[in-house]
């Protein structure tokens, strides 16, 4: 290229702009959604074949391929599997705003299931958490259908 | 060529919302329905492609929303982000390949979840062009304008092909749209751009398809006979819709030479039973005659009108119904490879072709048909 | 059956931290020329283009499209494949699976990436299930944070352990001129670095990129004419196992795991360590170094540790691990997992200069995304039978 | 046994994808944007093993890959290849109504540039109609510096 006359590098910035969508939950997560809003209520879905139970629950067990029918009722408490206290500002994708920080990311195995299950912890101390420790949810007053109708896990002493 | 063939499909009905399906649902559906088909078992699938687009699901690795549905769970798996005769044509590679011998290709779209007019926009370069607000029906109906201009096709000829592909739909119950219409009523209907009316336009649509490939060893434990692999090809024109001659299309005559040579064909027109071309539009099927050597050059309009490309026709166009009736993007192109099967099966019902043995599949990707594939198979 | 498929050329650009003065066509562009050049090949012997990047880090739908003046892509066949982390090694899966179907001869894999145009983080949570992931997830950090933690917890693997790999990747980036990272640094800068999501820091993890990288793969009929010492594809296997993110063991990586048991048997390995001359692996935070080598069979569960601090990994040991300097020191997402193929292919040619191991004669590809899934390509000198 | 399924809403979630992007130019097109904003002029870069002046401009040729592209100034004049006008409003469109989408090849590129045509009567449009830029005030180095295109 022959001699380029403005060395200034140029940009174009998206702005405000964003990409709405209507996910649907289906049914297996519509349940979970309505058994955590109505009810208080975790639930799970068991597979007829090796009998796991998984959260959230969905159509198929990916181990067997087979339909899973049972909507399993959780107590909701559980033991931390592993957690990372988040320290970093991000955008969140869902709102374009930064997401505050810190909060606690907890994979939280809950009792009677074969999986874990991520939400946030209320501690934020990482020498005040340790694997394994019993939690459970704390539910919000209003709730709406929605993974935040819990405001996050706290820890119990059991 | 070692020989791949379709041993099983699978389809949802196509719907404007299914508002208590996933992805996930969906995908287990077509794959069960798939395997059924085939008579095969989830253990009998070697490997999987999936077929899906980051945009139009609102995912940016959208193909993870179905590897459980599609019983991935302990198999090599790929994802290919375009049309579903893409997705087909990979799926037949990793057979020939000689590292599978079965493929499962999946495809899932739900376009009621979002808005076209913004997911179809942003396939335009952000630094030219994007900022314009031009999405796939502006962009189109420049291109239906360039096509009409250059060749004397007229409105009339476009909406032919609606009334053809809408009237062929009434005998597919997994169509969407299924219309006794008249020239005059998609002429009547309200215009989206010029020339474009409601009518000439594909709905959006929410679904999902399945295809079986099998090598022959394979095959053989299938209860159905395969639609074999006889020859496929693609290519790509330039991006900037400027850079092109948008009446032409270049792109779709190289691919369809490749598979044509393939398949043995100098005749399509004649040695083909039956066509299913990607009509999002009512002005590209027109133009995809012309590209797929089924006419000369400019003369779509004319061939629509000798009623070839009708049922009863030499060679019936989109006998399914089309994208016209149906258009879940990218899996579009699944169904039209699906309907090839059928009619080669002779199971098409109350739309069988018949004495149907050879089939042609068309899938495009890109702003305006830039990218195209073209698949044939048979007995 | 198929044909056998060789790696016969690669392009790469140099990792920035932003390319301003390229477009993402003008940056792709870049690294297909490179490998066009490495070849002794033009556009026009190139019989079909492969891309693959993530969607949502540049926000641009139908990438394949798109690319044509840059990917040379004008009038040939073009394929758009995506998996996320995966991607580069999907790309490069796809280029083999073209030739050896023996319906292309010349294939031309690309991946890249411009992570500066978007904020990472936020474009990857959009990779996961909108309405039960996505409110609480951190992205790869966070994902890969959580994974780390209960690595350490399991075996009693230690921070200043996977300290160990941070600093021994950031050292064989020094090395190579395309590495976008080029720091010198010592387990106690690890140590002190600012701790970004508990137990990683700053330094454990690998930076955002703009790079791109290209490959070209040629069938037996071709490979040997075009490159004298063309690295052959010896064996290639993914698992990508999970939809939920809840549903993955993290404690180790099963999808790995179950990729090496489907490819090692396949292709005659035994023992990895004693085997492959040289890996170029998908680490993207120092922890995974420690973590996922035991997946590969290289040590035994919670042997990682002992592994890494004997020194075996490092450049002269037993079986260098990212003589490039990998993910830590470079990671242009839908590039990086194609990167390591490409570095491979160097090893095995003979051609990576300063980061040379010698005599490789086996080498060992490793991808990772998604939903903690995995990627393996097998690369070696000797055309298989 | 799936009783629970008829007792379960449809539930849809309203969300959205909402990132950040600044995509940069690159020095090509910059000196494109720039030239615009200043001086109200239209580069082309052009190859001379095709013999084809590009608009927009590009860094190199996508169909013979030539590397050594060279300026060229176009007109800020050209004939309308084709065109639509949009009977629907939508949030991607910079303007309300009416207003046509065109490919106009400027007087010396080969290659048309896709913009917005306003300021046309009745049955006016048709390809080969003669349309001149109409430049913003305030311009900022965006394709929009541009304000649209008009007839002759």
């Amino acid at each position: 290229m022959e001699e380029i006359k403005k060395k200034e590098l140029l940009s174009v910035y998206s702005g405000e702009a964003e990409q709405p969508f209507e996910w649907s939950a289906g049914k297996y997560v519509s349940r979970f959604l309505m058994e955590m809003r109505d009810n208080k209520t975790l639930v799970g879905s068991k597979c007829p074949k090796c009998n796991k139970v998984l959260v959230p629950p969905r159509r198929v067990c990916g181990d067997c391929f087979v339909q899973m029918d049972e909507i399993v009722k959780l107590s909701g408490k559980g033991s931390l599997y592993s957690f990372t206290v988040v320290n970093f500002g991000f955008v969140d994708p869902d709102t374009g705003l930064k997401r505050p920080v810190p909060y606690t990311c907890a994979y939280i195995t809950l009792d009677g299931t074969n999986c874990t299950y991520a939400h946030y912890l209320s501690e934020t101390d990482p020498a005040k958490i340790s694997i394994g420790m019993r939690v459970q949810p704390v539910w919000e007053e209003n709730r709406r259908g929605h993974l935040l109708d819990i405001k996050h896990f706290e820890p119990i002493d059991e | 060529m070692d020989k791949v063939g379709i041993v099983g499909v699978g389809q949802t009905k196509y719907e404007r919302r299914k508002v208590g399906e996933t992805f996930f649902d969906m995908i287990y559906e077509v794959t069960v329905k798939a395997l059924d088909d085939a008579g095969l078992t989830i253990d009998d699938i070697d490997n999987v492609v999936t077929v899906s687009n980051d945009f139009w699901d609102g995912r940016t690795i959208s193909s993870m929303a179905v590897q459980d549905a599609c019983g991935s769970r302990h198999k090599d798996i790929s994802t290919v982000e375009g049309d579903g005769v893409y997705g087909a044509f990979y799926g037949a590679m990793r057979v020939l390949s000689g590292s599978f011998g079965t493929t499962l290709v999946v495809a899932h779209n739900k376009c009621s979840q979002s808005r076209m007019n913004q997911i179809t926009n942003a396939m335009f370069d952000p630094i030219y062009t994007r900022a314009l607000g031009l999405d796939a029906v502006t962009s189109s109906a420049m291109q239906a304008r360039a096509y009409m201009d250059a060749f004397g096709v007229t409105a009339e000829q476009l909406a032919k092909v609606s009334v053809k592909n809408h009237r062929n739909a009434k005998n597919n119950p997994l169509a969407q749209i299924a219309l006794d219409l008249t020239v005059e009523d998609v002429l009547k209907s309200r215009m989206l751009a010029d020339p474009l009316h409601l009518l000439d336009a594909s709905p959006i649509t929410d679904g999902a398809a399945a295809v079986l490939w099998a090598n022959e060893t394979a095959a053989r434990k299938a209860k159905k006979e395969p639609v074999w692999l006889k020859g496929v090809g693609h290519m790509s024109d330039a991006y900037h819709l400027g850079d092109r001659d948008l009446a032409r299309s270049p792109a779709l005559i190289g691919a369809a030479q490749k598979a044509y040579a393939m398949a043995g064909i100098a005749d399509p027109l004649k040695q083909l039973d039956v066509a299913e071309v990607s009509d999002v539009f009512s002005y590209m099927e027109l133009m995809w005659y012309e590209g797929l050597g089924f006419c000369p050059e400019g003369g779509g309009g004319r061939l629509i009108d000798s009623g070839a490309t009708e049922m009863g026709g030499d060679l019936p166009v989109n006998p399914s119904g089309g994208c016209l009736s149906a258009n879940p993007v990218l899996v579009a192109g699944l169904a039209r490879l699906i309907e090839c099967v059928l009619q080669v099966r002779g199971e098409a019902n109350a739309r069988q072709v018949q004495g149907c043995s050879t089939a042609l599949a068309h899938g495009i990707n890109g702003p305006c048909g830039q990218s195209h594939c073209v698949m044939v198979i048979g007995k | 059956m198929g044909k056998r498929v060789a790696i016969v050329g690669t392009g790469q650009t140099k990792g920035s931290s932003g390319r301003k003065d390229v477009n993402g066509q003008e940056m792709i562009n870049e690294a297909v020329l490179k490998a066009l050049t490495d070849a002794e090949l033009t556009r026009d012997d190139i019989d079909a283009v492969i891309i693959g990047n993530m969607d949502h880090f540049e926000g641009i739908n139908y990438v394949d499209t798109w690319s044509v003046d840059g990917s040379g892509g004008y009038m040939k066949p073009i394929m758009k494949v995506t998996t996320g982390g995966t991607t580069g090694t999907t790309v490069a899966m796809a280029a083999y699976y073209h030739v050896a179907s023996g319906m292309f001869d010349k294939v031309l894999a690309i991946g890249w990436e411009k992570n500066s145009e978007s904020d990472t983080t936020g474009a990857i949570i959009t990779a996961f299930e909108p309405i039960v992931d996505r409110p609480t997830f951190a992205g790869a950090v966070g994902g890969l944070a959580i994974m780390a933690n209960r690595y350490m917890h399991e075996f009693g693997a230690t921070q200043e352990d996977a300290a160990y790999v941070a600093v021994r990747d950031r050292r064989h980036a020094l090395n190579n001129p395309n590495a976008h990272l080029q720091i010198d640094i010592t387990i106690e800068d690890v140590m002190k670095s600012p701790m970004i999501a508990w137990p990683i820091k700053y330094l454990d993890m690998c930076p955002r990129t703009d790079a791109a990288c290209a490959v070209i793969f040629a069938s037996e009929d071709y490979a040997e004419k075009i490159c004298p010492r063309p690295a052959w594809i010896l064996g290639i296997n993914n698992r990508h196992n999970f939809t939920f993110l809840g549903d993955c063991a993290l404690g180790t990586l099963l999808s790995l795991e179950d990729a090496v048991q489907a490819l090692y048997p396949r292709i005659g390995i035994t023992e990895p360590l004693k085997q492959f001359d040289v890996m170029e692996l998908y680490l993207p935070t120092s922890f995974a170094g420690v973590q996922w080598i035991e997946a590969l069979g290289l040590c035994p569960k919670g042997g990682g540790p002992e592994l890494i601090n004997s020194g075996a990994t490092d450049m002269g040991g037993e079986c260098p691990i990212n003589p490039s300097g990998g993910v830590l020191s470079s990671n242009p997402i839908g590039a990086t997992g194609l990167l390591r193929v490409a570095e491979s292919a160097l090893q095995i040619m003979g051609r990576a200069d300063k980061r040379q191991v010698p005599d490789a004669k086996m080498a060992l590809v490793s991808g990772f995304g998604g939903c903690n899934w995995s990627d393996l390509m097998a690369l070696g000198a000797k055309k298989p039978d | 046994m799936m009783d629970w399924i008829e007792q379960t809403e449809d539930m849809v979630y309203k969300g959205r994808i909402k990132v950040p992007y600044t995509w940069w130019v690159g020095e090509t097109s910059s000196h494109f944007f720039a030239t615009l904003r200043d001086e109200k002029k239209l580069m082309g870069t052009f190859c001379s093993k095709c013999d084809m002046v590009f608009m927009p401009p590009r860094k190199n040729c996508g169909r013979c890959f030539n590397q050594e592209l060279s300026w060229k100034e176009v007109a800020d004049e050209g004939t309308l290849l084709t065109y639509t006008v949009p009977a629907y409003e939508a949030d991607i469109h910079p303007m309300k109504p009416p207003f046509a989408f065109g490919i106009i090849k400027l007087d010396g590129a080969d290659t048309g540039l896709t913009h917005i045509v306003t300021g046309f009567g009745a049955g006016q449009l048709k390809a080969g109609l003669r349309v001149k830029a109409v430049f913003k005030e305030d311009r900022d180095g965006h394709i929009l510096d541009i304000r649209h295109f008009q007839p002759v």
